[in-house]
């Protein structure tokens, strides 16, 4: 935000207050990150789709927009504006109104913190990650209205399941960074970045044992977090039909959908700007930040789209046995791990 | 009944050796044709076009197989046929998000309001394709069929009906673009190139 | 579980009388991705567990067995293609072996041969189908489609002998329709050499995965005892442990003359009798099935594809006959009614997937719904059969 | 054991309510309806019969059967061209029937069991008990033939709907027009709404089948 601030601190001279330049940047970069999100997320529904059509040795969309297909989401997005909009005579209006709103301003809001690059970040805080952490959990409240408000017993279903495994996967998702926190000593996104520079090795996933596998345990748990396959329960197509968005319809249903895009590649940020070294390439001076950023994270998000196509999905009580037996104690691990490793090498302090 | 065989798979005089040709995509004259008319809906002259192009360009069917059909209807969505090159591969479990339900198989009258739910649950613009005789007309339930509604488009109106018992994927995609062109507002001709009706034409009807 | 609200009397006291919980009916069905076509379960559950399972079946009842009283045994072959789609030369098959039990013709060995080829063919390919179905069912996409893929080129061939891709009323009563195409035996060959190296590439992407064991193994057991009472044949008898198999046991057409395994469930993977058995049977019979047609393909004569005295109007003797064969889901049978004339007076289908269906109804209970999901997928059924 | 054997047992054990040996294709016994479900328990747990399995069970109309074997059996009704349903003022007469093919796995042995009943009161014994896979079976043939099962657990209609009119499988069975506002009935080709611009035409270069 200081960027922009900056920005229109140049622009304007001295014709904007303080507060005025405040606001300006803000809302700004408010409309340059609801931007990116929608964006996002119109690339990677086409993505998923080319993605799955390679795995499954098809073509995927062809036809649409000359080029694979490359207009194919933008027609999906003009088409569900087009459709009708269904509210259930059961259905609790209110919260089925609403719940589809939280879910996207959830994904929408942890969106501030990300350092894209030096500088470009919405809301530099000092306890960044914990914000982010702290407002996407706000999807669950979504999930569950939207389960409940639907009045439909397959979305309840879906519902509980996703709130059970949302609320369970925040502590090995949380937990995961910890020892990334415990070495910067900071919340502030910038600072696990900056912390992180001068090539790969720097990085933290290459950090120390603890620390690689505190990424895999947060990769997995990232993908049980924005509820993809094989962690797919509050939806799981061939269960629960369509899980807790079952009665959605038209642009209430493209809420979720550009939601869970977007969550996608939410969580890919934040591992790349914790785990792998945000904008600082492979090796070398730190050239055109914003750009590795996006391709570290979309590569993050090509892995986890491959998981899903090739793995099947685990029962819902596996799943929470995965969380609670096995990961949560390896991330407690980890940080124990990384905390006598920082000992041991002189690190603390 | 051999003969027979033979007598009804050579070809007749007149026959176009074109027609392999014409089976492969990439030189079909016919789905050029289509595309480039997409690219004539770039330039949106109305709002109209721009979402005709949209609802033609995404027509999510609803995951409903019936019967044999289905079978094929997977078929059409699987590696070889790939229904999700014209952006109708996302088929949907619930009928919420759905725009075209291909009444894929025999509807029985135990279905037939089960069906006509789906059909109700589905949001506007909605679509039918009649997929199979079945669908159509009973097929080869008409005589006996106590329980086989003769024809979907006794419950729900139809905008496709394809026809075959089961139709190949070929024909099902040949559907789409058919529902396409409705959809686009295309006066919709059954476009059979003249050759292909001259062919079925000299089939000689083998008579058992 | 209303009978759980407490007696004692502190309790009582605190606690609302109308505070109990009750079991969550839920309909699975008739348009749901997991049911295989039109099938509708009502299921009670407590949260998760599923208390009780219904299966409520007749969404595709296509009164064949009416239809086959109207008209006469050649016609009805068309019918027996609907019945399992996704095996129809097996019920073909099944169809003429009992018209022509009851007739007595002696079929040409040539087309003897044939239809073993054709069988079991379509045998790898409604395994395909069943394979893959269950891995979506599981929730692995791709599967699914490399299995379409593999079937496509089955079809292929069945296309060229026939001239339908799905449906091909290829077999006739006493013989074949239609003769082989030149080529035929260098197109199966290569379909099996194919075939042969898929099913590992099956295996390393579905069957030996750690999510889809953990998912498939000690689930849904159906141990030999069920299997007898429920009258349950095919993949899910073999999966329980029991190696019967009608073209071993009660031998049909040329069978015999083959060497083949019947593969049974050891319960490599859990308990003998789950749905990772039932899984891996189809797997290794697919391997069974390419052995057969290997044989098959080495001892195919040249002649006559059609019994020679055969008229075009069949009248079977007065009486009845049950006779059974292997398909692809376990055991057709027909029950055929003759009373000499040209019509069947009644024929019955026994279908394998009506009796493999039944014991979900005793093996439902108890289950998470998501195995049940797992155990409905792996007793792959086929609504046309069940409802005829 | 050989059919005939079994029979003879079954003759010991049972006395005339085990009536004549059929020969021929599907070997088994005419036996008395009322009895069906103690005989079936006896060929299940007698040690060397030891019929563990009930393949099939059918239920069948006898009306109009042509006893003679020329193939004069009264035929049924359909639809017409137009899709109508025929009609006639025949009432069926004659007995129904059930059927049951038995198969042991032990000693590979298979057996049949014919028994009839009269069409007023068509009341056989379950044998559900007996095999629990018969429950679906007697279903089938209560809902298409019209059989009662006394003893059955749960003998609802399977196939049909539980208000359906009527069991398909007689032989009188006149076809529904019209079931609960579904139309069932069919239409010429004049009738329909199949304009000519919707039809598709099928590519003539694959011939699946039947269709267009």
């Amino acid at each position: 935000m200081e960027l922009m601030t900056d920005l229109f601190g140049k622009i304007f001279g001295d014709g904007l207050s303080p507060t005025g330049l405040l606001i300006a940047g803000g809302l700004t970069m408010a409309l340059i990150m609801s931007l990116v999100m929608a964006l996002c997320a119109i690339v990677f529904t086409w993505t998923e789709r080319k993605v799955a059509g390679f795995i499954q040795s098809r073509y995927g969309p062809m036809r649409v927009g000359r080029f694979h297909g490359v207009l194919q989401p933008v027609a999906d997005m003009v088409k569900i504006l087009g459709k009708e909009d269904i509210i259930p005579a059961e259905a609790d209006k209110p919260l089925f109104m609403l719940a589809p709103l939280i879910i996207f301003i959830g994904s929408l809001l942890a969106w501030a913190a990300i350092p894209f690059a030096p500088g470009f970040i919405a809301a530099d805080l000092d306890l960044g990650l914990f914000y982010i952490f702290a407002v996407s959990s706000g999807a669950v409240a979504g999930i569950l209205m939207a389960g409940w408000a639907s009045n439909n017993k397959w979305a309840l279903y879906g519902a509980a399941r996703g709130a059970a495994q949302m609320v369970s996967y925040e502590i090995p998702l949380a937990l995961s960074c910890i020892p990334v926190v415990m070495l910067t000593g900071s919340l502030n996104m910038n600072d696990i970045v900056i912390n992180q520079q001068g090539g790969i090795w720097n990085w933290y996933v290459f950090h120390d044992p603890f620390l690689f596998l505190a990424f895999m345990l947060y990769f997995v748990a990232s993908i049980a977090e924005v509820n993809r396959g094989p962690f797919d329960m509050p939806e799981t197509e061939s269960e629960l039909v369509a899980g807790y968005h079952v009665e959605y319809t038209g642009m209430r249903f493209a809420f979720f959908f550009l939601a869970e895009y977007a969550n996608l590649f939410l969580v890919s940020c934040i591992a790349t700007a914790v785990f792998l070294g945000g904008w600082h390439p492979v090796a070398g001076p730190v050239v055109l930040p914003g750009l590795v950023f996006v391709i570290k994270a979309v590569l993050l998000v090509l892995l986890q789209m491959w998981v899903r196509w090739t793995l099947p999905r685990l029962r819902v009580d596996q799943l929470m046995h995965t969380c609670w037996k096995v990961m949560v104690p390896l991330t407690l691990l980890c940080v124990l791990g990384a905390g006598i490793w920082m000992m041991a090498t002189g690190e603390l302090g | 009944m051999r003969k027979n065989y033979t007598e009804s798979t050579t070809p007749p005089e007149g026959y176009d050796p074109r027609r392999e040709q014409m089976l492969d995509f990439k030189v079909d004259e016919d789905l050029a044709l289509v595309t480039r008319s997409d690219d004539k809906n770039f330039i949106l002259t109305t709002v109209d076009e721009l979402f005709n192009w949209a609802r033609l360009s995404s027509i999510w069917p609803v995951t409903f197989g019936l019967a044999c059909c289905a079978i094929e209807m997977m078929a059409a969505s699987a590696t070889r046929y790939d229904i999700d090159r014209f952006g109708a591969g996302a088929f949907r479990a619930t009928p919420r998000q759905a725009d075209l339900m291909i009444v894929s198989g025999t509807v029985t009258a135990k279905m037939a309001t089960r069906l006509r739910r789906i059909y109700d649950q589905m949001p506007e613009p909605k679509w039918v394709v009649a997929m199979g005789s079945c669908a159509i007309g009973g097929g080869p339930y008409f005589k006996y069929g106590y329980h086989v509604v003769k024809g979907v488009d006794f419950l729900v109106p139809v905008d496709v009906y394809i026809p075959g018992c089961p139709p190949r994927p070929e024909v099902l995609l040949d559907g789409l673009m058919r529902l396409q062109d409705k959809i686009r507002g295309r006066k919709g001709k059954s476009r059979v190139p003249r050759w292909v009706a001259d062919y079925a034409k000299k089939i000689p009807y083998v008579k058992r | 579980m209303s009978e759980q609200v407490s007696t004692h009397g502190w309790q009582a006291q605190d606690e609302p009388h109308d505070l109990h919980s009750e079991l969550l009916e839920i309909n699975m069905g008739p348009q749901h991705p997991a049911t295989h076509g039109v099938l509708r379960l009502l299921v009670h559950t407590d949260g998760e567990i599923v208390h009780e399972v219904t299966p409520v079946i007749g969404y595709l009842h296509r009164c064949a067995e009416k239809i086959a009283e109207g008209c006469d045994y050649r016609q009805w072959m068309v019918y027996t293609d609907r019945f399992d789609y996704l095996a129809p030369m097996n019920m073909n098959f099944g169809y003429a072996v009992a018209v022509e039990n009851m007739l007595g013709v002696a079929v040409p060995e040539r087309a003897e041969h044939i239809r073993v080829i054709c069988a079991e063919l379509q045998r790898i390919a409604s395994h395909l189908i069943a394979l893959g179905t269950f891995g979506l069912d599981m929730g692995a996409w791709t599967p699914l489609l490399y299995c379409f893929r593999e079937r496509e080129e089955i079809l292929n061939i069945f296309e060229r002998l026939s001239g339908g891709r799905m449906l091909y009323n290829y077999f006739d009563i006493g013989g074949l329709r239609f003769d082989a195409y030149d080529g035929f035996a260098e197109d199966v060959l290569d379909i099996i050499n194919i075939m042969e190296q898929k099913i590992g590439e099956y295996n390393t992407l579905l069957s030996y995965n750690k999510i889809f064991v953990e998912r498939t193994a000690d689930v849904g057991i159906i141990d030999a005892d069920d299997c007898y009472a429920y009258g349950c044949t095919g993949p899910v008898l073999r999966g329980a442990g029991v190696p019967f198999d009608c073209r071993k046991d009660d031998p049909y057409s040329i069978y015999d003359r083959f060497e083949f395994e019947i593969p049974y469930g050891e319960g490599e993977k859990g308990t003998i009798g789950d749905c990772w058995d039932r899984y891996m049977v189809r797997v290794r019979e697919m391997y069974e099935s390419c052995r057969i047609v290997r044989q098959a393909l080495d001892a195919m004569p040249d002649g006559p594809i059609m019994a020679e005295d055969l008229k075009k109007l069949v009248k079977p003797p007065v009486g009845s006959l049950y006779t059974r064969t292997e398909s692809s889901k376990g055991e057709i049978g027909f029950h055929i009614f003759s009373d000499g004339g040209a019509r069947p007076f009644r024929n019955k289908v026994r279908s394998p997937s009506f009796s493999n269906l039944h014991v979900l109804e005793k093996v439902g209970p108890g289950l998470m719904i998501s195995d049940l999901v797992a155990t409905v997928g792996s007793l792959d059924i086929v609504l046309g059969e069940i409802d005829r | 054991m050989e059919a005939t054997a079994i029979h003879e047992l079954l003759k010991r054990r049972f006395g005339d309510d085990v009536l004549d040996f059929v020969d021929g294709h599907g070997q088994g016994a005419r036996v008395a309806a009322a009895r069906v479900a103690e005989i079936a328990q006896v060929l299940r747990d007698e040690d060397e019969l030891d019929f563990e399995s009930l393949m099939c069970l059918t239920g069948l109309d006898w009306d109009g059967y042509d006893e003679s074997g020329k193939g004069k059996s009264v035929g049924i009704l359909g639809y017409d061209e137009l899709g109508k349903p025929e009609t006639s003022d025949r009432v069926g007469e004659g007995e129904l029937g059930v059927a049951y093919a038995l198969y042991s796995h032990r000693h590979g042995h298979k057996f049949c069991l014919y028994a009839r009943v009269p069409r007023q009161a068509p009341e056989v014994p379950s044998v559900s008990r007996v095999w629990p896979t018969a429950a679906w079976h007697e279903r089938e043939a209560f809902d298409l033939v019209g059989v009662r099962f006394t003893g059955h657990p749960d003998l609802r209609r399977i196939l049909l709907d539980d208000d359906w009119a009527g069991h398909p499988l007689r032989k009188d069975y006149q076809m529904p027009g019209v079931w609960q506002e579904v139309p069932l009935a069919g239409r010429s080709y004049a009738e329909s709404k199949w304009g000519e611009d919707d039809v598709v035409l099928p590519d003539p270069g694959g011939d699946s089948g039947g269709g267009a």
